[in-house]
């Protein structure tokens, strides 16, 4: 009961606001008690309450790197969730589904797309009810149980002398236990998840262990044969974390000072976490309080934080889509002053207000490009959950040392994908302030824009005696006056630009360009951001099947790691790029800055992540030479 | 500056040329901050000076204090931004009418739901000097400055209506050439410890030349009374004392919104509300100067019992 | 929808599964909403229906005229422009109170003064709907309703009183689940000519649980009487005709404001303002349809004239 | 006396608000009444009144394409004009001064940046005075004439018996009349030239004559040498304009509905124009009133514009840097809800507030990249005053005909240069509305989003019968309804992005590159905007000297007409590329777009245009083989 090489993919299913990602973290939870690593995917809709959402779990010997297209368990509890993923069951795999959806027709499904019942109709017929579609699969090899919950939660009730409606709420938790038992997880792992995860109420968890006995219980009388999870082999007590949870961390870390922000899917939850966990200690007992600053709009979050960081403090603002084209303006003028600065940008699918909760990698070029003119700023991608927390750091200390606006990209995949990690470590990343002015003996007026030779002059701040100085969005000479003569407009070109020069110089190639996978292979994987658990499964898998690979991550987008880069060009034969967006925005940027292009250029943009097993499907048509040089992934049923 | 006398409104003169237009009232603004400083005798870093984008909006190079030349519209998110990061600073915002009630019209209605500890001055000369005379804001309907080729069809905005509708703890006006009023309503927003905003009439000689340094010195031609005069003298009451009742803050309130807008001819100049009775923004607990990394640059914050909360298992 | 009988509600609702929570007060203004388009019997393709960004920005999906998504906090450009372009459609813009109050205030400032057309129904329910709850700007300082980490620290903004600071020509509150009153609200702001806000006061179940449906029907419990009542029966004198005085216009304004700052535990709806004493933006003199080309695509505009005036020699 | 080749350099400097404009027309004027075709340039500082500006008129026998660095004649009432501008001119060259600025001292110029000044005192001494510079430049072979307008202006009091104090404004005039005549203009014409620019006011004619015949006298007792200026050729009476008004123009003749703008230079004097010329006639004998809508910002004025395209009417809007950057999230939203808006943008020096008064092409980059997700746009540039008027045209057209924004680059150069025109011709460009829905029997739902095969389904407008739709910025289905089907996103956003690839392949060769000079050329120069004069004047200097050149005129530049340019390209053996701005925007697209890699890069970023005469000059360099990839054109004292 082994699929998708080394890991197992677990589904659960259902309208918003019905407990879907409470179940989710409850299966999760079990496996890691039973010492199982996971990787969570949370799929939902732009809507509160009703519409759909599913969340998927893989759970393997090793850290599961990405999600697949193809699905070992469903558990589904009405007809939307079966016609929408019941195509996306692999042979051999189990579907629970409540035995009252049977009946139900493509017509009696409101929230399904248009579009989606008409593929679906053109699949199983116009009037197709949940049964011919389970039909259909069953013939595929799918393994379709129903299950009564009307009879097991009459049973709870029964046995607790309630109404059923009273205990309706642990209905979820009846359909976990079953897929969990049935997957193979031990009863005493899943119980000591339901405690932790529900400690907060007694009552709660009574009623919980409760359904995982009813559970257990229908099952052993149903006879389903029970399967055989990956070999555990974690021992610690580990974390399972977002990308939300692990930047906000990551900020804690590196000594926010302050973060102004606006809410917008998907990067209010860092700025939510951060308001709720902002008191930390500091090793010397002090304790620091960041303030997180809910501001009017996006254009007041930028410009906020840089006058926060004018004073010394870092500074910060978290964004998604909309909220970054708001930004541009604060962006220019936090370059032309060389602000520190960073702006975690949560990338979502766009243009406009686009598909707010699917993910895009579809911001690159405008990260690069925002704002009239041209100044210096950062763009860094990271590929993990857990590497964001240490690129938070590290995008505080590139933002002081280089005195510029850094762009941390990160997408909606990367906030609802809940990683297994070990811990995070924030004396990894030492902290760089950069160079600063002292308190100045009065008299000399202070230079804030000193034309130093690499362009990078020391910090003037606020607040600071005898440093009082001037600084503007407008072209200015070095005590930051305004200036518009054309040789000192020429020089602070050039300084300002200077540093971009340096940064791929001073930076650890590490810090570039991350290369996993056999040195000098023939065919070079080349993607950016989150799409690195993908790329690196994928490889694997080709490896598995006696392909040589090399997997190279661009960590550093902009200044663009040309040097680092080529290098590891130069050696493979075969370069394929992949990203998720429509025009190959890194491909562009490779040749922009290197003149190289890519062979194969794979994309996906249809608001969903790329998953390893489709990439490596479509890899594999490369390797054999079939692969035309634009290849889109296209999965309808995600 | 020397430390031993009380310092002159020179010692927070900046050298550099000014280009203003001869007669500009802005000149008669920047002596009045000037004088508020010396008079307050705060030290020049302390004061940070955020400027928007206008000729208003040039104030602070002519400052030796500090002196942040800002965005169109942004100047009140920045002063906040640094105010909250360093409640050690003394932060003035200053910003034309174009610039605060236009494009800047959003934050000007949200900077005061924060009653963050600044002072906002808005310079009022009806027009947007910078770009060439067109109509700013606070010109009323069917008004028409020298250089615009049509009266504006736009309804005029009342600063102060709208200040009061939104919020600010401290309300004023005053007059670009009443040098001395001015200063002492700069200071006293500056004391007043929340979100001042002070309104100032401001002549551009350029290009308004309906609301002229004449025409405010000038007589009301109905009353024969001058012009300008202060709010104090009509008797008016602008305070509402820390702890006042819901209902007498309402009616404080609505008492000045009927002030503000019997504007007869004559217009009160002086503090229309001061608001003690709201918390003001706490800003940081850690100055910017508290470190962050020990000396080898190791972070000091201790993450471990935040990150043992999270943990599963 | 035939023509021969008068509309009903129904020939204005769109066919699409609607998405708001069950119980939300946007079911109740989109019913009324839908029954004043069938009491003015407007053609649905005459009605353009602007929406902001939040659970209340979907409501033009839910309507059979025309239906416009925008942007966070941009209806009113969006739809000033589209009614200036063409004055015979009957534009409403609707958004939320964090769309229109916080991201769009500067919108929300600026409308009024160009006094176009439209009506403008803001939805006020105290959160920001669609990004699961957070404070809105309606949300009174210390309030914390179900999904906020902390108490809000902010102080609110009351819509009325900002839009009668900012000149809107009409001012009305209605409330969600009142729709008959709601309904008349909203034929009245659409029959007048100009501006008109109304703020709708409405419930949001799943995150505002302190504005429920059931403390809105409750009584208020120091006078024993219902929370909410109309205006009108507290001898409110909403109208302001064409041609009346400038200090009389004032005395409306200054009771006016007094009227809404009185808010002591009851709440009134109703008509607070209506002002015929200024000027409706013209809007365009060609209507969209007409030709600027002929049948070969040569351009219909005479420049040769203008062309002279600029000629040298 | 006569240099640069064809035409005269003339230039009149002064602080801003004391007539310097109004001079430098009239002299035009008196030239374009000699028969003689000229070019205008201002040059001015931020500010109202007080600091720097001067404005060069070029006067040739045929219309002048660019200006030039050095100067033939230089008219100075004050020492700054004098500190400022006497490095500037060319041997043989005249300076008329007043001879009362002589004794002034660097020292006691305020205006004169620190820069400026450290400079001029590297030159010719820390303390030194104007007449040290004088004797400077007259040991180079300047003719430096000093003038008494003292006594000038003394004689005209006399005769009018009025004090000196009420004559001072036609001081200007003496100064335009001693040089017009100088330079060798009829009297005549001169005072004719006076009669039309004052015909406001005959009590001004009057003063101004006189002021012509006091000058006149005053240079017959000097004997001042009288030049010999080229020979006239121009009949007609012709249009002396900049870009500002002959987009205006363009616009008008273009059907204009609905121009909304925020104030912001250079971009308001556009807006200006309209606001006070807006009632055009039609040739049936209608009036036609294009709205022209001053709004709150830059966001009101793009969602505005929008909302009024929506209505079937052409609709635009002009800014400049910070305005475009603040448009960003309204062009997303255009681009997705495919609404045909004009955006004209005339680039100024950036970032952030920047030189708002001075000239840069430094937002190619942003035009193309502005905005979270992809979506399609298109962006083009002309070349000239007078392109722009048909170039204004055509955007309307390209807008409706392709259902996207357009963005029009202009720039501060072209607002602030008067190019001699001889006639615009409204009907030389056929307008094209694109498809739109007719009205509907009622019934049918309207598609506004079909998913037709190019990609452009008919336009849904509001207000027609039977036509009522959704639109939305959200991703959505044929019916503008939400839609967050992977499938429908995968098709909407090819359907958005398939126009792209038509244009190139639908707009004409000319529409897309302008190529003038030797076909096939070894030496291709490339451009893009308003540099045009600049490099077709250094290309005729070159053919003058023997070289073979071709000059490319890019004027489409998103989406990038690869194919049109690369068959240039190939028939040349050193292509370089010509533009003002920092980093090479359009050299980098080049080589993003095609792989290209151009053989010379020439840029300046002083926020000064570049000039015809100082490119031609590093041409020869490269032409020579000594030139680096990367030249740098610098001018201190521009
Ligand atoms: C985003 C943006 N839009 C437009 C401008 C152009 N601009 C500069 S100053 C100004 C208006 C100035 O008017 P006001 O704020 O009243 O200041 P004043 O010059 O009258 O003091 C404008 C519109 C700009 N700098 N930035
Ligand atoms: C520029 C921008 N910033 C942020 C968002 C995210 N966003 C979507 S809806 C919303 C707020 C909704 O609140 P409100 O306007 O009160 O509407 P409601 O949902 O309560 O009806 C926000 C902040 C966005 N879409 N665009
Ligand atoms: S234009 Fe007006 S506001 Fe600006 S400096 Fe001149 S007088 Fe002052
Ligand atoms: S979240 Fe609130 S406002 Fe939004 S649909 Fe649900 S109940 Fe209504
Ligand atoms: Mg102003
Ligand atoms: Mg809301």
């Amino acid at each position: 009961m082994h699929s998708n090489d080394e890991n197992y993919y677990w589904r659960i299913g259902g309208p918003q606001g019905t407990g879907i990602d409470t179940s989710a973290h409850l299966f999760a939870r079990a496996c890691l008690f039973s010492g199982l690593p996971v990787l969570g995917r949370r799929e939902y809709h732009s809507n509160i309450k009703g519409r759909h959402s599913y969340f998927d779990i893989a759970a393997g010997t090793a850290p599961p790197l990405s999600v697949a297209e193809r699905v070992d368990m469903l558990v589904a509890y009405e007809a939307e969730t079966l016609f929408r993923h019941l195509p996306s069951m692999r042979s051999g795999g189990v579907v629970l589904f409540d035995q009252e959806s049977t009946g139900v027709t493509l017509q009696h499904s409101p929230y399904l797309d248009p579009s989606v019942r008409e593929r679906l109709a053109r699949w199983a017929g116009a009037t197709a009810s949940v049964d011919e579609l389970l039909a259909l699969v069953s013939a595929g090899g799918v393994r379709c149980y129903p299950v009564s919950y009307k009879r097991i939660m009459q049973a709870i009730a029964d046995e607790l002398r309630v109404k059923v409606k009273q205990v309706d709420r642990i209905r979820n938790t009846v359909g976990v236990a079953l897929s969990a038992l049935l997957f193979g997880l031990d009863k005493g792992d899943l119980c000591r998840a339901v405690e932790q995860l529900f400690c907060a109420s007694s009552e709660h968890v009574t009623l919980n262990l409760l359904a995982i006995e009813h559970a257990s219980d229908y099952l052993l009388q149903q006879g389903w044969p029970v399967g055989q999870p990956p070999q555990p082999r974690m021992q610690e007590r580990s974390l399972l974390l977002n990308v939300s949870q692990s930047v906000a961390l990551g900020k804690l870390a590196g000594g926010l000072g302050l973060q102004s922000y606006y809410p917008i899917s998907p990067a209010t939850d860092e700025s939510t976490f951060l308001e709720a966990h902002s008191t930390v200690s500091h090793h010397d007992g002090r304790t620091l309080q960041p303030q997180v600053v809910q501001v009017e709009d996006e254009i007041a979050a930028i410009t906020m934080a840089s006058g926060a960081a004018l004073t010394g403090v870092r500074a910060a603002t978290a964004t998604s889509g909309p909220g970054l084209s708001l930004m541009t303006e604060g962006l220019g003028w936090a370059g032309m002053n060389e602000v520190p600065l960073v702006i975690t940008h949560y990338q979502r699918g766009g243009p406009s207000t686009g598909m707010p909760t699917r993910t895009e990698q579809g911001d690159l070029q405008f990260a690069i490009h925002s704002g009239h003119g041209e100044f210096p700023r950062m763009v860094i991608a990271s590929g993990s959950v857990e590497q964001a927390f240490y690129d938070a750091m590290h995008a505080f200390n590139y933002a002081e040392r280089y005195q510029l606006p850094v762009i941390h990209l990160l997408d909606k995949h990367l906030t609802s994908r809940y990683e297994t990690i070990t811990d995070l470590n924030s004396a990894a990343v030492a902290i760089d302030r950069g160079e600063r002015c002292e308190a100045n003996a009065a008299g000399e007026r202070l230079h804030p824009f000193r034309l130093d030779e690499d362009g990078i002059s020391p910090r003037a701040l606020l607040g600071v005696p005898g440093c009082q100085h001037w600084q503007t969005g407008v072209e200015h000479d070095e005590y930051g006056l305004v200036s518009e003569d054309p040789q000192m407009r020429e020089w602070m070109m050039e300084k300002r630009a200077a540093r971009l020069a340096a940064i791929p110089r001073e930076l650890s190639l590490e810090a570039q360009i991350r290369c996993d996978g056999d040195e000098g292979a023939p065919l070079l994987l080349i993607g950016w951001g989150s799409t690195r658990g993908a790329l690196l499964d994928a490889a694997a898998r080709l490896r598995r099947e006696g392909q040589q690979v090399r997997v190279m991550m661009v960590r550093l987008l902009w200044p663009f790691p040309a040097a680092a880069l080529a290098a590891e060009w130069q050696r493979a034969t075969t370069r394929v790029v992949v990203e998720e967006n429509f025009s190959g925005q890194f491909a562009a940027l490779l040749r922009e800055q290197t003149g190289l292009q890519c062979d194969h250029l794979i994309v996906k943009y249809s608001g969903r992540p790329v998953c390893g097993d489709a990439l490596a499907d479509t890899l594999f048509t490369i390797v054999e030479g079939k692969g035309e040089p634009r290849l889109v992934l296209r999965n309808p049923w995600e | 500056m020397s430390n031993d006398k009380h310092p002159s409104p020179k010692d927070y003169a900046a050298p550099q040329p000014n280009d203003w237009c001869a007669g500009c009232g802005n000149f008669g603004i920047l002596r009045a901050i000037q004088s508020a400083l010396a008079e307050l005798a705060l030290p020049p870093e302390q004061v940070a000076v955020f400027g928007g984008i206008g000729c208003s909006g040039k104030t602070p190079y002519y400052l030796a204090t500090n002196g942040i030349h800002t965005l169109h519209g942004r100047v009140l998110p920045f002063a906040q931004g640094a105010r909250l990061a360093d409640p050690a600073l003394t932060v003035l915002a200053v910003g034309g009418d174009g610039d605060g009630l236009s494009i800047g019209a959003g934050h000007f209605v949200s900077a005061p739901r924060r009653n963050v500890d600044l002072t906002y001055i808005l310079f009022n000369n009806g027009v947007y000097g910078l770009t060439k005379g067109q109509g700013a804001p606070t010109l009323q309907q069917g008004e028409q400055t020298r250089s615009m080729a049509v009266a504006t069809e736009l309804a005029g905005l009342d600063p102060l209506s709208l200040a009061l509708a939104s919020g600010y703890s401290w309300i004023g006006r005053g007059y670009a050439y009443d040098v001395a009023q001015l200063t002492q309503l700069i200071i006293g927003a500056i004391r007043h410890p929340g979100t001042a905003l002070l309104e100032v009439l401001q002549p551009c000689p350029t290009y308004n030349d309906l609301y002229t340094r004449e025409w405010y010195s000038d007589t009301d031609p109905e009353t024969g009374l001058p012009r300008l005069y202060d709010v104090a003298d009509s008797g008016h009451k602008p305070l509402i004392a820390d702890g006042t009742a819901e209902d007498e803050i309402a009616a404080v309130r609505a008492a000045c919104f009927e002030r503000i807008l019997q504007r007869d001819g004559r217009i009160p100049l002086g503090l229309f509300l001061q608001d003690c009775s709201r918390p003001v923004a706490a800003g940081a607990v850690n100055s910017p100067s508290e470190a962050i990394a020990d000396d080898h640059g190791k972070s000091l914050t201790e993450l471990s019992s935040l990150l043992d909360t999270l943990r599963i298992g």
